[in-house]
């Protein structure tokens, strides 16, 4: 499992990285989504992998190793949140720098670069 | 590794048998969108994980819960209802915009726009 | 009356004259005069009283920084009493002189405010008693001679000549001022007593030579030494009273006097003779022979200014005491004739309309009187008897002899100062014979006459101290130079005498070499100087200062330039490529350092269904990545995929919230994102240029990309196979439901154990929300994406070229089951997330949930009804749900202190309630309906924004050929798939 | 007096069947019926149907609630066989000639609701795709999967669910 | 009616809070204004309350709330100690004058400038008070938040351009922040930062290999925010490209940055000299240095006033990281006060650089006109202004001029201003380390001086004295007003630099002896509320 | 034996969808035009939905069923979304 989801966490960073790197705004927020991701599943990842044990308490079970650490997905639903503002808010200057200067290039110019 | 929830045996060959054949038919539906030519004619085949394959998973569920808990579990309907509801408007939507480009692109398979 | 408070008197006198000043009207010459004079009379009142107790020295203390060993300290003995009178007394003539000299259209209040400011700064140099005081004067001195240089700030020469001297002095400031901290560290304390009584000390000490240094180029840029000199001839763009008072009596001599005052600290040792004694000798050459080729009036005597302070620094660098009190009289003698020269220079340039040697000639018939002053103090500056400037020359040229014996210099010490002495006649000479002999000026641009009294007044004063001090010495000046003496030299002082006459000796013969060579080498010489066409001596006049410090200053900003480009930059790209590089590396070199990472083998096994769903977010991901350049809609869709399937993993490992979370954001970021594409232009494959350089970079950027996901992949392998940390969760999930009443875990930590962090996170969601909405209201489309959208125009136009058929029909059909469908989801969608919300704290959902499901259920409605429909039905007021959102969560937060408990606790309570049986009823909720309330409110606004643009008509008139009928041809031509929006694939 | 009781439900329900719907919704949702999901399931059935008041949704008016019956047992039954034959077909592969393709079929029906419930059914129905529906000639444009005979897909249209669906709905 | 008191602490955050969500409902413009103006008054009264408390030797040196009354390390704690109070106040001061200045004109350039405004005040007093770490990064992304909205406030190509950057910069510190934060959860099992500094003692080698790598991912998400070298080219465009007083408040954000590292080194490294560990200290004494080097070089190059406010700012922070990499108490305070001296220097500058440009008629883009028709008509907004009646004397001219060169003294170091007493005590500081990167960094301190004073000079003398002719901008009373409190702020840091300096003193010495934080913070059996003790000389008339 | 029976349905059920889901994915990567890739995303998730089911029965617990839910209910919305885009290019107008 952990192999599985740390591979996985890998290959979103990397594609995301890539993105990243990439001159178009729109190949970036994609970037930054792919990235964001990986980001959730990492700090999800840190409380430990478990299955069929939510943090949801049942009267009868007392014994707190039955649930998995509630405390990182309290952290991912806020990273999730914030994530999801930042992503809009990207959006809309991409689009008005779009329109603004004419490209789509992260610089505002294009450049003899690709 | 084998995971279940403890059934009497008559329930548990019932439920098998209800996801299993539920199963088989959602992945026989989506073998389907695979295999088949054109895209009207893959539009048709994931109707059956939506439809029949949706409900025998989810009888199959109500089934298992209400054996379980011993009184009536039946919120699975509501999945089926819905999905039943949704997935057509998704397909109608889709399919006309299929019709639209094809036109647009005079392909000689579809009918003309009249 | 209290000598500190005739100290402080001192300083202060002048700092409110100059306040007072520059808030006098612009023309009120009469009266900033005569405040300026005021000011300057009750400061040498003062300074008057202060003689007797002087001698023994006076201090004033005034703690202001003492942990850092700064305080005020303002300090008096026969030294600095002595540069006091100089600046005060040479002040007040100046005052005079340049209510005359100024003209009636200038703003002299201004003028007499900054020359206010300068004096005190000035006394505040010569009175401090902190080294750093000191600097701090010293720093103000040069400020405000800047200001005083480019008075005339329209001539771009004062300009120039400003911020050359202020660059070049504030510089020295600056290494003065670490010269000092130097020098207080090696003493133990920044007070100037301390350090003068810890000479030993300090000279013993490793950090001697480079406080040495520092301190010596602070001293030299103010006292323009050579090579730091070339700033005061420039310096005489400034108004002449400026240069009388500044670049003869005052600021140049700020240097000397630092290095008067350190004397007994820092002498003494070789580096101090050779420092100082070179540059000293040095200047004093350069500048008189320089001196002697100036066409320009107040060049020259700025040149010969050079000359007597590099003649200063000479003495003050031969280690001897006798040359000490040398030093001190010569810089009171030059002070009193170069201030007169330059006075004189300023009358004629004020009374014949230039400065100009080649146009200036016999003068001495319209001005006799000017013209008699300037004779004797150009003649004092020569070194003629009778005169101070000769008993200092003479003590300086006996100096250089006695000094001969030392084997350093040998005889060229002596022959060197002749030689410059001789220079120094020349050029005096030249000055009073071209100036005033010979015949009437021919293009001198007024008629020259005598000017008005008062103006000649100061020089007359000057002139006057310069032959009462060169024929009666010991009744004049031996008093006070003997104090300022033996507050340098303190016990060794040595014998000196100030008589005229000491008999024949070396120095006598030297000094009548001196005046005889300098007058024969004016006569053989003076037509070739006159001729000389740049006014610039013969080889240093490739060394043009101005250009060489314009070069130096453009060389400078060169090597900036060059350093901005190389390494910083303006694009993004480098800058994300440093945001992975930089953690990347530091994370490499701390995991190399230390051994690397301990990899435990501590794994669950593999699910296989986790596997395979792993295996399409990965194709899913890869596919966006490599389609998001030229399928945006792609990307979308791949990015969906890997959504759900970190949904799904979601789901799998007991995460239930974050599995709904998910998808919802999934599905409003979706549309948010599509709403988004419709402005994004289509990007054209086959247009693109592959070069092989991009190939490269795209090859490093891949490789980047690789080893940084390896790398996260790494550490999250390591972190999560780690063994278990003893966390702080236990206690969430033992508290949870009995000190919190919820039995989502989750839940009660987003609105309980941590609501402080999800109060912000809403926050951040509204912020970010209300930003949108004030960008869109002034969006701007990208041109191409102005107009209608390709499918649009067809679908319209095949509406209209049709009888039967109204335009949007085609529209209205498309939409018309999934319309019918969605409105009736409406109330449903509702309820479900009222559901989602009010289970919140016990099962999987809250408030976030349902403000998301919530929004999707507007959301729906304005897909499948158009804005205008859906607003004009449902009143959706988004930035009020926003407000009100944060107000229920803080309002439910703050309730607590009604209580007297701290924010956000909260309160729960099982409620039975006959029939229905019993409720948990938790404040927490109060808390979650705020965040319900802003999500939605935040979301619909951010999408609905967004929605908006698709309505709005554009200002700029459609000039494109959008309208005309071709565009109804579906035919995607390549020219037209430019002008296209986003398309699909 | 029915009259008055039907002014009052009307004002008092707008949307009697949604309210049903909804308290049904909200019961499965909790799954129970206990007083307390009883009591919102009631206040849910009466106050979440005028959200839909200010959309201006038309009134349905169900003519006949044995049709609706029957309309449901023939599309369980329709999309069950449909499952099991479009299932076969693309099990069978390459093995079997098949075609598809559009079939255009005229339509009576112009009740909005009464064709999203048809396309629904049709769409639901595996090997039938509701395509393409135009307002003025109220023609349909049908996609059927394997299609052999154009008349028998006519013939389950216009025969099997229209005339039931004008029962329940004109 | 219940005490108040005790919750002051929390005031600077919930208070700005309140504030925005109502100006946020609120549609007239004379009462969001008055709403903002006594918001900010009365922080401005808290925050120095909350001083006085700190700085009064009868109370505690560090007191903590413990939010939603759960206890630390499980609750959120502020905490609020020396150097919190002093940012906070700092915060406070910096920000009532920004908007009495944007008051004449720059609230009206754009929507929701009060409510962005309000909120970027709640993000940087929460990121200051904060005990936690992820409370810190929400802290943070609050901040941001509202800086983005401000950075884009008025629109144009110019501040899009700049902002599209900015945003992206910041979401990928954001990420680092969140891994960073990730990593030290996993490895320590808190979140709270005295409970860190606690736990991170039993840690073990192995795991601490994987802390060390998570602490530097945070670490360099900080120093993405301070601006430093190789990650901080970010900033001068940006500060350059947004409006007066944004870029103003932007001061003291890169200062969070700084006053996240001093933090987190103090609790988990410890700051002082002869504690050095790892590679924390090495690293932020070589990219504080750089970072000055490079922002000299910036400044000689910059052709315009906001750039080289911009590199001031990265000057600042270059040099007060450099120093936390050195340690010792006496610079570090020295480093403390020439950080307060800088940040309202540069404020103000940013503010004049705007009357400036007006004088010179090249404001850069002011208000945009917007593209389309607006039917989503803003109903707050009240058009561009009209009633600029400015005071059209000379005064105005004299007035710009002198407050330029009170910035120019101010930036440059050079005397007697607060400015160049901040870089004597750092040089003091560290003359006495007698190091040699100690002598490094006071050379670097005085060349970058020396290349301030040349960039000052080479624009300053011919923007203000080159022109033909002075064109007297329209400035408002208020603008001026603001400027010169900002000043005025710098003119008493200066005078009473003695109480100052004290101040910063007992800052650093609280920042090298962590324990009394720690065991404040988690004090086993919290009273039920901090009692915060006014100092009894406020009390007494 | 009955958790045996039960336990090995799930497991093949589950491999199935798996499998299901992989072929979906398969379509929406390899397209070829963009409905397609539409068509398989909506397929995706209701085969995802149908895979939560599937894992609610196997831990036995209801805590998943609102995630399942969500996608019957609103999990259309994306889909629509892109449909609308394809036919009108703009999602709301
Ligand atoms: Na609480
Ligand atoms: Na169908």
């Amino acid at each position: 499992m952990e192999i599985v989801l740390s591979l996985a966490i890998g290959v979103l960073v990397a594609s995301g990285v890539w993105l990243l790197f990439r001159p178009r705004t729109f190949q970036v927020i994609i970037g930054f989504s792919l990235i964001s991701y990986a980001v959730t599943l990492f700090i999800f990842s840190v409380g430990g992998l478990r299955i069929g044990a939510p943090p949801i308490l049942d009267p009868a079970v007392k014994d707190v190793s039955a649930y998995t650490d509630p405390l990182p997905q309290a952290l991912v639903l806020t990273a999730i949140v914030i994530n999801f503002a930042m992503t809009a808010l990207f959006l809309v200057v991409l689009l008005a720098s779009r329109g603004l200067t004419g490209t789509d290039h992260v610089d505002g110019q294009e450049t003899t670069e690709q | 590794m084998i995971q279940a929830p403890e059934l009497p045996l008559w329930a548990a060959i019932v439920v098998s048998l209800l996801i299993l054949s539920g199963a088989s038919l959602t992945l026989i539906g989506v073998i389907g969108l695979t295999r088949l030519k054109t895209f009207y004619e893959r539009v048709h085949a994931p109707t059956l994980g939506a439809t029949l394959g949706g409900v025998l998973i989810c009888a199959g569920s109500m089934l298992c819960f209400a054996v379980l808990q011993t009184r009536v579990i039946a919120h699975e309907i509501l999945l089926v209802g819905f999905v039943l509801i949704t997935t057509p408007v998704t397909l109608i939507l889709l399919v006309r915009a299929a019709l639209y480009r094809d036109r647009a692109e005079d392909n000689p398979h579809v009918p003309p726009m009249e | 009356m209290p000598t500190s408070f005739l100290l402080l008197a001192l300083i202060s006198l002048p700092i409110g004259g100059a306040l007072l000043a520059s808030w006098l009207p612009t023309y009120a010459r009469n009266a900033a005069a005569t405040l300026a004079a005021t000011v300057t009379l009750a400061c040498l009142l003062c300074l008057a009283m202060l003689q007797g107790v002087s001698a023994e020295g006076v201090r004033a203390d005034i703690p202001w920084l003492p942990s850092i060993g700064i305080n005020l300290v303002f300090r008096l003995d026969g030294l600095s009493w002595l540069f006091a009178l100089m600046i005060t007394g040479i002040g007040a003539l100046v005052v005079l002189y340049a209510r005359y000299y100024m003209s009636a259209e200038d703003p002299v209040p201004r003028f007499y405010s900054f020359l206010l400011a300068f004096m005190a700064a000035m006394l505040g140099v010569v009175m401090s008693g902190n080294l750093i005081q000191l600097v701090i004067f010293w720093e103000i001195t040069s400020l405000f001679s800047f200001l005083l240089i480019a008075y005339w700030h329209q001539s771009a020469n004062a300009r120039e000549g400003a911020r050359m001297a202020l660059t070049t002095t504030a510089a020295g400031g600056l290494c003065l001022l670490v010269g000092m901290l130097l020098l207080g560290k090696m003493a133990g304390s920044f007070d100037l007593d301390v350090v003068l009584s810890a000479g030993e000390r300090i000279r013993a000490h490793d950090l001697y030579l480079p406080a040495l240094i520092l301190i010596l180029i602070g001293a030299f840029t103010k006292s323009a030494q050579f090579p730091f000199h070339f700033w005061l001839p420039h310096a005489m763009a400034a108004p002449t009273p400026v240069s009388a008072y500044l670049h003869s009596a005052t600021l140049v001599k700020a240097g000397i006097f630092l290095l008067i005052l350190l004397w007994p600290v820092l002498s003494g040792t070789d580096a101090w003779y050779v420092l100082v004694g070179s540059a000293g000798m040095a200047t004093l050459l350069i500048g008189a022979f320089a001196a002697i080729y100036q066409h320009d009036l107040k060049g020259l005597l700025a040149y010969s200014t050079l000359s007597h302070l590099g003649l200063i620094m000479l003495l003050l660098g031969l280690n001897s005491p006798l040359a000490a009190v040398a030093a001190i009289f010569h810089t009171v003698n030059h002070a009193t004739f170069k201030a007169s020269l330059f006075m004189a220079a300023g009358i004629i340039d004020h009374e014949t309309g230039t400065r100009d040697m080649r146009k200036l000639s016999g003068l001495i018939r319209y001005m006799p009187l000017t013209a008699s002053l300037a004779m004797v103090a150009a003649a004092a500056m020569a070194g003629v008897p009778l005169l101070n400037g000769f008993l200092s020359k003479e003590m300086f040229l006996a100096e250089t002899i006695a000094q001969s014996s030392s084997p350093q210099f040998s005889y060229a010490l002596p022959a060197l100062a002749t030689l410059a002495s001789a220079f120094s006649v020349l050029y005096s000479l030249r000055f009073i014979h071209k100036t005033f002999f010979g015949p009437p000026p021919v293009d001198c641009p007024h008629t020259p006459k005598e000017p008005p009294r008062w103006m000649i007044f100061p020089i007359a004063v000057l002139v006057l101290i310069c032959l009462v001090i060169g024929i009666i010495p010991g009744l004049t000046i031996a008093p006070l130079l003997n104090a300022a003496v033996v507050a340098v030299l303190g016990d060794n002082t040595p014998y000196y005498s100030l008589r005229i006459w000491h008999g024949f000796n070396p120095a006598l013969a030297l000094s009548v070499i001196a005046l005889v060579s300098g007058i024969l080498l004016y006569v053989c010489f003076r037509n070739r100087i006159n001729a000389n066409p740049r006014g610039a001596p013969p080889f240093l006049h490739r060394f043009q200062a101005r250009r060489l410090f314009d070069s130096l200053m453009a060389r400078l900003v060169m090597l900036a330039r060059f350093m901005e480009r190389r390494f910083s930059t303006r694009s993004l790209q480098p800058q994300l490529r440093l945001l992975v590089l930089v953690p990347l590396i530091i994370g490499l070199i701390i995991v190399a350092t230390s051994g690397g990472l301990s990899i435990s083998t501590n794994v669950q096994a593999v699910d296989p269904f986790f596997a395979l769903l792993w295996l399409v977010g990965g194709v899913c991901a890869v596919g966006a990545a490599y389609q998001a350049k030229y399928h945006r809609f792609v990307a979308l869709i791949l990015m969906g995929g890997a959504g759900i399937v970190c949904c799904l993993t979601f789901v799998w490992l007991s995460a239930p919230d974050l599995a709904i979370t998910q998808l919802l954001v999934e599905i409003v970021t979706t549309v948010l994102l599509l709403l988004g594409l419709r402005w994004l232009p289509v990007r054209r494959e086959d247009l693109r240029k592959e070069t092989r350089r991009s190939k490269i970079r795209r090859g490093l950027d891949l490789s980047v990309a690789v080893i940084a996901g390896l790398a996260v992949a790494a550490l999250t392998f390591a972190v999560m196979t780690r063994p278990a940390a003893n966390s702080i969760s236990s206690f969430f999930l033992e508290r949870a439901y009995s000190e919190a009443g919820g039995r989502n875990v989750v839940n009660v930590l987003l609105v309980d154990f941590r609501a402080f962090d999800t109060l912000g996170e809403i926050t951040v969601l509204g912020v970010v929300a209300l930003t949108i909405f004030a960008i869109l209201r002034r969006f701007r489309p990208a041109q191409e994406a102005m107009a209608t959208p390709r499918q649009q125009r067809w679908q319209n136009s095949f509406d209209s070229d049709h009888a039967t058929r109204d335009v949007g029909q085609t529209l209205r059909e498309y939409l018309m089951v999934p319309r019918v469908v969605i409105q009736w989801l409406f109330p449903i969608i509702i309820v479900f997330a009222l559901y989602l919300f009010l289970r919140g704290h016990d099962m999987p959902g809250g408030g976030f949930i349902a403000g998301l499901a919530m929004s999707i259920a507007f959301i729906l409605q304005y897909m499948a009804s158009g804005t205008r429909w859906t607003e004009a039905h449902l009143r959706v007021l988004p930035v009020t749900w926003i407000g009100l959102g944060l107000l229920i969560a803080t309002g439910a937060g703050v309730g607590s202190w009604l209580f007297g408990y701290p924010l956000l606790t909260s309160y729960f309570q099982y409620t039975d309630i006959p029939f229905l049986g019993t409720v948990p009823l938790a404040t927490a909720m109060l808390f979650d309906l705020g965040v319900f309330v802003l999500v939605v409110g935040a979301t619909i606004l951010m999408l609905v924004a967004l929605a908006h643009q698709s309505i709005r008509k554009p200002r700029v008139v459609e000039t494109d050929t959008d309208t005309t009928e071709e565009d109804a041809l579906p035919a995607p031509e390549p020219e037209a798939e430019t002008l296209q929006t986003e398309r699909p694939d | 007096m029915t009259a008055i009781t039907n002014r009052v439900l009307k004002l008092v329900l707008p949307y009697p069947g949604l309210t049903l719907a909804l308290i049904l919704f909200w019961v499965l949702l909790h799954n129970s019926v206990s007083p307390l999901t009883l009591t919102g399931a009631v206040i849910i059935g009466l106050l979440a149907p005028w959200t839909l008041v200010p959309l201006k949704v038309p009134r349905i008016r169900i003519k006949s609630f044995t049709a609706c019956v029957k309309l449901t047992g023939i599309v369980i039954y329709d999309i069950i066989r449909s499952n099991f034959a479009v299932a076969a077909i693309i099990l069978s592969g390459k093995r079997r000639e098949r075609s598809s393709g559009f079939v255009t079929i005229p339509l009576d029906l112009t009740h909005s609701h009464a064709l999203a419930v048809l396309a629904i059914i049709i769409t639901s129905t595996p090997g039938t795709l509701w395509a393409q529906h135009d307002v003025d000639t109220r023609r349909l444009l049908l996609h059927v999967f394997d299609l052999v005979d154009k008349t028998e897909w006519i013939d389950l249209v216009k025969r099997r669910y229209e005339p039931i669906l004008k029962e329940i709905f004109e | 009616m219940t005490d108040i008191s005790p919750h002051l602490i929390v005031a600077p955050i919930i208070l700005p809070l309140i504030a925005a969500a109502l100006v946020t409902m609120i549609e007239q413009r004379p009462l969001r204004v008055a709403i903002s103006i006594f918001t900010m008054a009365a922080l401005l009264l808290i925050s120095v309350t909350l001083l006085m408390s700190v700085a009064s030797p009868l109370s505690a040196d560090t007191i903590v709330y413990r939010v939603g009354n759960w206890a630390a390390p499980f609750g959120i704690v502020l905490v609020l100690d020396h150097l919190s109070a002093m940012m906070v106040a700092l915060t406070s001061i910096l920000a009532l004058a920004t908007l009495i200045f944007s008051l004449a004109r720059w609230d009206r350039a754009g929507p929701r400038f009060h409510a962005l405004f309000l909120l970027l005040l709640m993000g940087l007093n929460g990121a200051f008070l904060t005990g936690d770490l992820f409370n810190l990064f929400v802290f943070f992304e609050v901040m941001l938040a509202a800086s983005y909205g401000l950075v884009l406030h008025g629109s144009g190509t110019a501040r899009v351009k700049a902002g599209l950057h900015y945003i992206a910069i910041n979401l990928g510190a954001s990420i680092l922040f969140l891994i960073g934060v990730s990593v030290i959860y996993g490895i320590t099992g808190t979140l709270n930062m005295a409970d860190l500094s606690e736990r991170i003692q039993n840690v073990s080698q192995e795991q601490r290999v994987l802390f060390d790598a998570g602490f530097a991912v945070l670490g360099i998400a900080f120093l993405i925010k301070a601006g430093v070298w190789p990650l901080g080219f970010w900033l001068p465009p940006t500060y350059s490209a947004t409006s007066a007083p944004a870029a103003a408040m932007f001061t003291i954000m890169t200062k969070v940055g700084v006053y996240a590292t001093l933090r987190l080194m103090s609790l988990v490294f410890g700051i002082d000299d002869n504690t050095v560990m790892g590679i924390a200290s090495p690293l932020l004494l070589i990219g504080g240095s750089l970072t000055i080097l490079m922002s000299m070089a910036g400044m000689l190059a910059a052709r315009t006033f906001s750039r080289i406010a911009g590199f001031s700012i990265l000057t600042s922070s270059g040099t007060v990281l450099a120093v936390v990499g050195i340690g010792g108490e006496r610079a570090l305070s020295g480093a403390l006060y020439y950080m307060i001296s800088s940040t309202f220097a540069v404020a103000a500058f940013f503010l004049l650089i705007e009357l400036m440009n007006r004088a010179r008629g090249t404001t850069s883009e002011a208000l945009g006109a917007p593209m389309f028709d607006d039917e989503y008509r803003d109903p707050y907004d009240d058009g561009p202004p009209t009633d600029e009646v400015g005071r059209i004397t000379p005064v105005t001219v004299a007035l710009i001029h002198g407050g330029f060169v009170f910035c120019a003294l101010l930036l440059t170091g050079l005397p007697p201003l607060s400015g160049f007493i901040g870089k004597f005590a750092i040089m003091s500081g560290l003359a006495d380390y007698a190091h040699l990167s100690g002598w490094v960094l006071i050379a670097l301190l005085i060349v970058s001086s020396f290349a301030a004073i040349i960039a000052f000079l080479r624009i300053g003398v011919e923007t203000i004295w080159g022109s033909a002719e002075t064109i007297v901008p329209q400035v408002k009373s208020v603008e001026f007003a603001a400027i010169a409190g900002l000043l005025a702020m710098c003119v008493i840091t200066t005078t009473h630099g003695a109480a100052v300096l004290d101040y910063t003193d007992r800052t650093v010495a609280a920042l090298q002896r962590p324990g009394d934080y720690v065991s404040n913070v988690l004090l086993p059996n919290p009273p039920p509320l901090p009692t915060l003790e006014i100092p009894p000389q406020e009390v007494a008339p | 034996m009955s958790v045996l029976i039960l336990g090995c349905a799930l497991i093949a059920a589950q491999v199935m969808l798996s499998v299901a889901i992989v072929l979906a994915a398969w379509r929406v990567v390899h397209g070829p035009r963009a409905q397609d890739r539409v068509l398989g995303l909506d397929t995706l998730y209701v085969t995802a939905l149908l895979l939560i089911v599937t894992f609610g029965i196997r831990t036995g617990s209801n805590f998943y069923f609102e995630a399942a839910l969500v996608i019957a209910l609103l999990g259309f919305t994306a889909t629509v979304a892109m449909a609308k885009f394809l036919m009108r290019g703009e999602v709301i107008e």
